[in-house]
């Protein structure tokens, strides 16, 4: 959802108008930052509380946390399922993974460069994708993360189906640190994850975002206005591969290795898990999500192997009774306040 | 010649000819409507006459320039809005934002030059949601949506306006409302008006056309329409004969 | 590891309760843990099983101990994705403080665990992946393979078919790394021995389900066999498929190790009865090691083993004997640097059921010989029966860690 | 040149297995707008039955015949039971199905591991094709019986279909039953009944398509989600809900993988997808679609 519905103070008069919709579109809103701020505490003392494996699981939830809210921009703000959010994340590491190891780029550039890589892909299919829309949109997306899969099979230079190995990451020798070190490069993740949050949240209130809301609410609405959709579409689009084009860099250093498997349409599928289970209507549902994705799998895997089942039950429970996924859940819980509630509730 | 001009417009779908050579002229400042009974074609002739459906034959001028054929956004752009009869507000934003999405597009286009929060005022107190600013447009009563309906099209700043039944399914004190303040529309804005109800019509308009079986009956003003045994046959009979 | 959960707060209690729950095997004294990783789910799960059969025979036989250290196996499932081995490599490292990490079936997989050895210095010895870059270019001092390396093998067989007599074959397989690697050391041997590929077809990775046009083609070309590189699903269908068309009697389809694989036999309606397999062991070997091997495997199980079991059975050993050797050359304790066990196991030589084994300067495990044998019809459902004995291959220069 | 003709049938053969895998997809898209991801499950579900009934009782016939009744029963429980009510109480029919039936495909693939490996033991099974097709029947080369049963099955349930729809009642009622669920109220008929009907007859095909993959490919616990991708190109190039658009996507995706695989196998791989893509520039909403609504 265009968040700052969930963040604002909502006025009673024009004399007093919602910030960021008639100003400059660059106030994230007192909600939001009540939020980050904790989270981001509370992420930080976690390599100082805890042993190796927390921070580990913690650098994927941030990852994947980028991942999901990337998809969201899509899926909560403008109502499009995209299924291929892999592909982006495929593009991302594959840039950072060939940049740094065949061109021997420093890790930043090659970072830099894999966002706007990931970006500028999203932009081209998004030209193609978004000439259709709702379920057709969905399948064809879906066709196309499987394309890139298959080509990344196939490219026997990018090492084909075995992948590539011996990603760097980034080098803060010159900070004296080195991110070889979990909790070093888990500080990294945390400051890139922290900015993505910000950066996501300013589009989503910016005049593009309340556009793009405007476009899930009613396209029909928009185009009588006079507003060109597609081209809002496709942008948003790349927006979405943008930050799956992060996500990917980032999760490249952090395995130091990639391989086709992150641009499967099951990957794609697993980050609408994370969207949908933690909720599309807040801003933060995604990143919750996650956070719920990699420990309950990670936790599920000492108590069974079928956690395919566990899953894909869950997901068909939440999609069916909790609108509003876990961030619904804790809106009605904690007292998000009365005005809130039926909006981050969905079920309102 | 300025204003709409429509001539000869025809629609058919397969078989049935929804629309048939339907003519209109509409003046600068014309409060004009189209009624009919059910399936008369006039929701068809808004859709033509709004780019989303393309006729098979005719023509549809604004100011002498052609529009016919080209798209909802291109026809927003030359100056015409409409309203929708189902409805297609922007259920989860505030009125407020509502509001500025359809004054940003204006803006973006030209047609607005001034300040855009104090236009978007301006609307919202001309269509009395000025209180309302800040409710989700899915928390507003029936009324309020029609009367949201109205402002959004009025927001696109354009010379002429098309209403699809606006007073469709409100209460008797909604629609007065709503005849009060069609009433106060400015009086450079030529109005085209699909209405079921009468009492709106008549309230506001001073020009009637009415199509039966996508064809037009008569086509004058009010006194006119309500005398004229076929429009009493066609139509009218069954509320006013 | 975790301070209690009381001092952690928010969404690290979740975690740590995570993560409190996942570590059943915590610092008992005096013992070496293994994390044996292996796709339990998905389409190799029945390999996945045979594997730590095997393991798990070879285990029993230490008597679940290595140098007065106990040890405990930790067993984690890839789900055949490279990714979750990462994940949970993670997990047996971090949170489960394994010593040793063994199996893998999938090559990516394996290549990605690979760079874990390195960067977090603990050995991984692969148990069943083929990938000649696992032991070749990337040259790594933590890894070592047990199993054998794809253009060793394929060599070998291309080469006994070139001198038996068969002269033009085509060949297929699916287009990504393994398939070319596979097909690449096949046309070393066979070539080198003086066959002629009529054309090498490779088929869309997992897209395929229908051989038709391959099939058709080698009967177009006038080939005097088939020789394919296809796993699981994509075995079975070709070989239904291949006696679909009737070609069984005149164009035989061949392949080493997976094609004709055991477990895939339920699935292949008699379609493989009369076919000439490769293979890097058969129960019906007789040699000492093999006869010793199977009585106990049997002993343990009550069934037959195959060459999974087999793999699985050498990768415990190997690395239950370097963990043993390692320890005590370093006193009884467990060596700092880990690479100790990967130093000792790859000096040894084993008396494998599969033959004698020991290591090549890559760390890659050598055989004398592999098998070459006919499913035939048993007396109870089909079986194998032993061919020959072929030399095994000669394994690419991978990078010499001597 | 002979070869050729054999290629063509080998296209034909693929082509028609791609249609009974998308029909039973495209007919509940198409007649109710639920996309059901979970298609695969079902064609899944068809398949392991099919090789349970056929081992018990060894006949192929029995398979075909029973097996798809499963997956049909599984299919009009979980429309009637599930989906109906939750698109009655409002929810968005077509992005919440088609997510909830993704999750469904999840659940059902992990279930279907643990039956299979855990319990039944076995990773990879086939169907034993009747005897009558086992063998090939020698048109100038030998050809597989078994494909020519697969054509001719394609083209019957293709028919089969397009007679139910377009010249019976229940067709006309489950039309009516889309575009205005009053008129077909008034009928007396029990709209939710004929959409769970429709829901069962897409699951049934699909069981059925997948006794026959069974017998022709093989079976294991990943076949659910490898069709997903070919059955919605298939679906996507000849148009969302169209069954004539379904036959010819189905002719097209298959010649298309068997001809370039034959004769320019560099390409196979991407073929399908380039496709895909110029219809896209082309016609959007697929060879025979309906033009898609504006929101």
């Amino acid at each position: 959802m265009s968040s700052s519905m969930t963040d604002q103070p909502m006025p009673e008069t024009a004399s007093k108008p919602p910030p960021g919709i008639t100003g400059t579109g660059l106030s994230a809103g007192a909600g939001f930052w009540a939020i980050l701020l904790p989270v981001v505490a509370v992420l930080a003392t976690v390599p100082l509380l805890s042993g190796g494996y927390a921070t580990v699981l913690l650098i994927e939830v941030m990852i994947f946390g980028i991942l999901a809210t990337g998809l969201n921009f899509l899926l909560g703000h403008m109502g499009y399922v995209s299924f291929c959010q892999g592909a982006f994340l495929g593009c991302g590491a594959y840039f950072t993974a060939v940049a740094t190891l065949f061109w021997g780029w420093p890790v930043w550039a090659a970072m830099a460069a894999a966002v706007a890589a990931a970006g500028l892909v999203a932009l081209l299919i998004g030209m193609f994708v978004m000439r259709t829309r709702s379920i057709q949109f969905l399948l064809i997306t879906l066709a196309f993360g499987e394309m890139f899969h298959t080509a990344a099979i196939k490219v026997r230079a990018t090492g084909g189906d075995d992948g590539m190995r011996g990603i760097p990451r980034l080098d803060l020798s010159a900070l004296g640190l080195e991110a070889r070190d979990d909790s070093v490069f888990f500080v990294v993740v945390l400051v890139v994850f922290a900015a993505a949050m910000i950066a996501l949240k300013l589009l989503t209130v910016s005049r593009f975002g309340r556009i793009v809301a405007g476009i899930r609410e009613s396209e029909t609405r928009m185009r009588s206005l006079g507003y060109e959709t597609w081209g809002y579409r496709v942008a948003a689009f790349a927006v979405a591969g943008l930050f799956g084009g992060l996500a990917g860099a980032l999760w490249a250093q952090y395995a130091r290795f990639v391989n086709p498997e992150l641009m499967t349409w099951q990957i794609s599928g697993e980050a609408l898990l994370m969207v949908i289970i933690g909720g599309t209507r807040n801003f933060f549902g995604p990143f919750l999500g996650a956070l719920f994705f990699v420990l309950a799998k990670a936790w599920l895997a000492t108590v069974t192997d079928a956690y395919l089942i566990v899953f894909g039950l869950l997901f068909v429970l939440v999609v069916a009774f909790l609108e509003g996924g876990i961030s619904g859940l804790l809106g009605r819980f904690l007292r998000l306040g009365r005005r809130q509630a039926g909006r981050i509730g969905g079920e309102a | 010649m300025s204003g709409l001009v429509v001539r000869g417009l025809s629609k058919s779908f397969g078989a049935i000819k929804v629309i048939e050579s339907f003519d209109l002229t509409l003046r600068p400042g014309e409060r004009h409507a189209v009624i009919g009974p059910n399936g008369a074609g006039k929701t068809t002739l808004f859709n033509m006459l709004s780019g989303w459906l393309a006729p098979d034959s005719g023509t549809i001028e604004i100011d002498g320039q052609e529009i016919r054929g080209r798209g909802p956004t291109a026809i927003c752009h030359a100056g015409v809005a409409r309203s929708f009869q189902r409805n297609t507000l922007f259920g989860r934003l505030t009125v407020h934002e509502s509001l500025w999405l359809a004054l940003n597009a204006s803006r973006k286009r030209g047609a607005l030059t001034g300040d855009l929060a104090a236009e978007l005022g301006r609307i919202a107190a001309m269509m009395e949601l000025d209180t309302r600013l800040g409710r989700e447009t899915d928390t507003l009563s029936y009324g309020q949506k029609r009367q949201l309906e109205v402002a959004l099209a009025l927001a696109c700043q354009p010379r002429i306006l098309l209403l699809d039944e606006p007073a469709a399914g409100t209460s008797p004190a909604e629609r007065a409302t709503l005849v009060r303040l069609l009433g106060g529309l400015p009086g450079d804005l030529s109005l085209v008006l699909v209405e079921h109800d009468m009492d709106v019509v008549f309230g506001v308009c001073e020009a009637i056309t009415v199509l039966n079986y996508g064809r037009v009956v008569i086509s004058a003003d009010p006194g006119t329409v309500r005398n004229d045994p076929d429009v009493r046959m066609a139509y009218l009979g069954r509320e006013y004969a | 590891m975790l301070k209690p959960k009381s001092r952690i707060p928010g969404a690290i209690a979740a975690a740590a309760c995570a993560l409190s729950l996942m570590s059943p095997a915590q610092a008992q004294d005096r013992s070496v843990t293994v994390g044996l990783m292996l796709p339990y789910t998905g389409v190799f799960a029945q390999l996945a099983r045979d594997l730590e059969d095997g393991w798990r025979l070879a285990l029993d036989e230490y008597g679940g101990e290595v140098a007065g250290y106990q040890v405990v196996l930790l067993t984690e499932d890839t789900e055949g994705s490279a990714q979750t081995a990462l994940q949970k490599a993670q997990k047996l490292i971090r949170s489960d403080d394994a010593q040793v990490l063994a199996g893998v079936v999938s090559s990516a997989a394996a290549i990605a665990l690979a760079e874990v050895a390195q960067n977090e210095r603990i050995p991984f010895v692969a148990a069943n992946a083929v990938a000649d870059e696992l032991t070749g270019a990337s040259c790594n001092p933590y890894v070592a393979r047990t199993s054998f390396s794809a253009n060793a093998l394929q060599s070998a067989v291309g080469q006994y078919l070139a001198e038996s007599g068969v002269a033009r074959v085509v060949t297929g397989a699916d287009d990504y790394s393994a398939g070319h690697a596979m097909i690449e050391g096949f046309a070393r041997g066979f070539e080198g021995a003086g066959g002629e590929i009529l054309e090498q077809s490779f088929t869309p990775l997992g897209q395929t389900g229908d051989f038709g046009p391959l099939l058709m083609r080698a009967r177009q070309l006038g080939a005097e066999a088939i020789y394919t590189f296809y796993t699981g699903t994509e075995a079975v269908q070709i070989v239904k498929q291949h006696a679909a068309f009737g070609l069984r009697g005149d164009i035989p389809l061949l392949g080493a190790v997976w094609l004709y694989d055991e477990t895939l036999w339920p699935a292949m309606e008699d379609n493989m009865i009369g076919a000439t397999d490769f293979t890097v062991y058969s129960h019906t070997l007789e040699t000492p090691a093999s006869e010793r091997f199977e009585a106990a495997f049997e002993a343990m199980y009550g069934r037959l083993p195959i060459a999974g079991n087999a793999m699985g059975y050498d990768n415990g050993v190997a690395v239950l004997e370097g963990l043993a050797r390692a320890i005590e050359a370093n006193g009884g304790e467990i060596p700092e640097d880990r690479v100790a066990v990967i130093e000792e196991l790859t000096a040894l030589t084993l008396d494998s059921p599969r033959g004698p084994l020991h290591f090549n300067a890559s760390h890659n495990a050598v055989v004398d010989e592999i098998y070459v044998v006919e499913v035939v019809e048993g007396e109870n459902g089909p079986a194998q029966r032993f061919l020959a004995a072929i030399p095994y291959g000669q394994d690419l220069p991978g990078c010499d860690m001597e | 040149m002979s070869f050729f003709l054999f290629n063509l049938l080998n296209g034909m053969q693929l082509s028609m297995l791609l249609f009974l895998m998308a029909i039973g997809f495209t007919i509940t898209f198409g007649l109710m707008n639920i996309l059901n991801l979970a298609h695969g499950a079902f064609y899944m579900v068809g398949a392991y039955m099919g090789y349970m009934v056929g081992s018990l009782t060894g006949s192929f016939w029995l398979a075909l015949l029973l097996a798809p009744l499963i997956p049909m029963v599984l299919g009009f429980l979980l429309q009637y039971l599930v989906l109906q009510p939750l698109v009655d109480r409002g929810r968005d029919i077509h992005l919440d199905m088609a997510l909830l039936t993704f999750g469904l495909l999840f659940f059902v693939v992990g279930v279907a591991e643990l039956v299979s490996i855990e319990i039944l033991h076995i990773t990879f099974a086939s169907i034993r094709k009747p005897a009558l097709l086992a063998g090939y029947v020698n048109i100038g080369l030998p050809y597989p019986s078994f494909r020519l049963f697969i054509i001719g099955l394609g083209i019957a349930v293709g028919l089969l279909v397009w007679l139910l729809l377009e010249r019976t009642i229940i067709g006309a009622v489950v039309r009516g039953g889309v575009d205005d669920q009053e008129t077909v109220r008034t009928m007396g008929i029990d709209v939710h009944l004929v959409f769970a009907g429709v829901f069962a007859f897409g699951c049934w095909l699909a069981g059925i398509s997948g006794v026959v993959a069974g017998a022709e490919l093989s079976i294991d616990s990943s076949m659910a989600a490898s069709i997903l991708v070919p059955t919605l190109i298939v679906v996507v190039l000849g148009g969302l809900g169209s069954v004539k658009g379904c036959f010819i996507g189905a002719i097209v995706v298959g010649m298309t993988q068997t001809l370039t695989q034959a004769y320019a196998p560099a390409i196979a791989a991407y073929s399908i997808y380039i496709l895909l893509t110029l219809i896209l520039v082309v016609r959007p909403q697929g060879i025979f679609g309906r033009a898609p609504g504006a929101a």
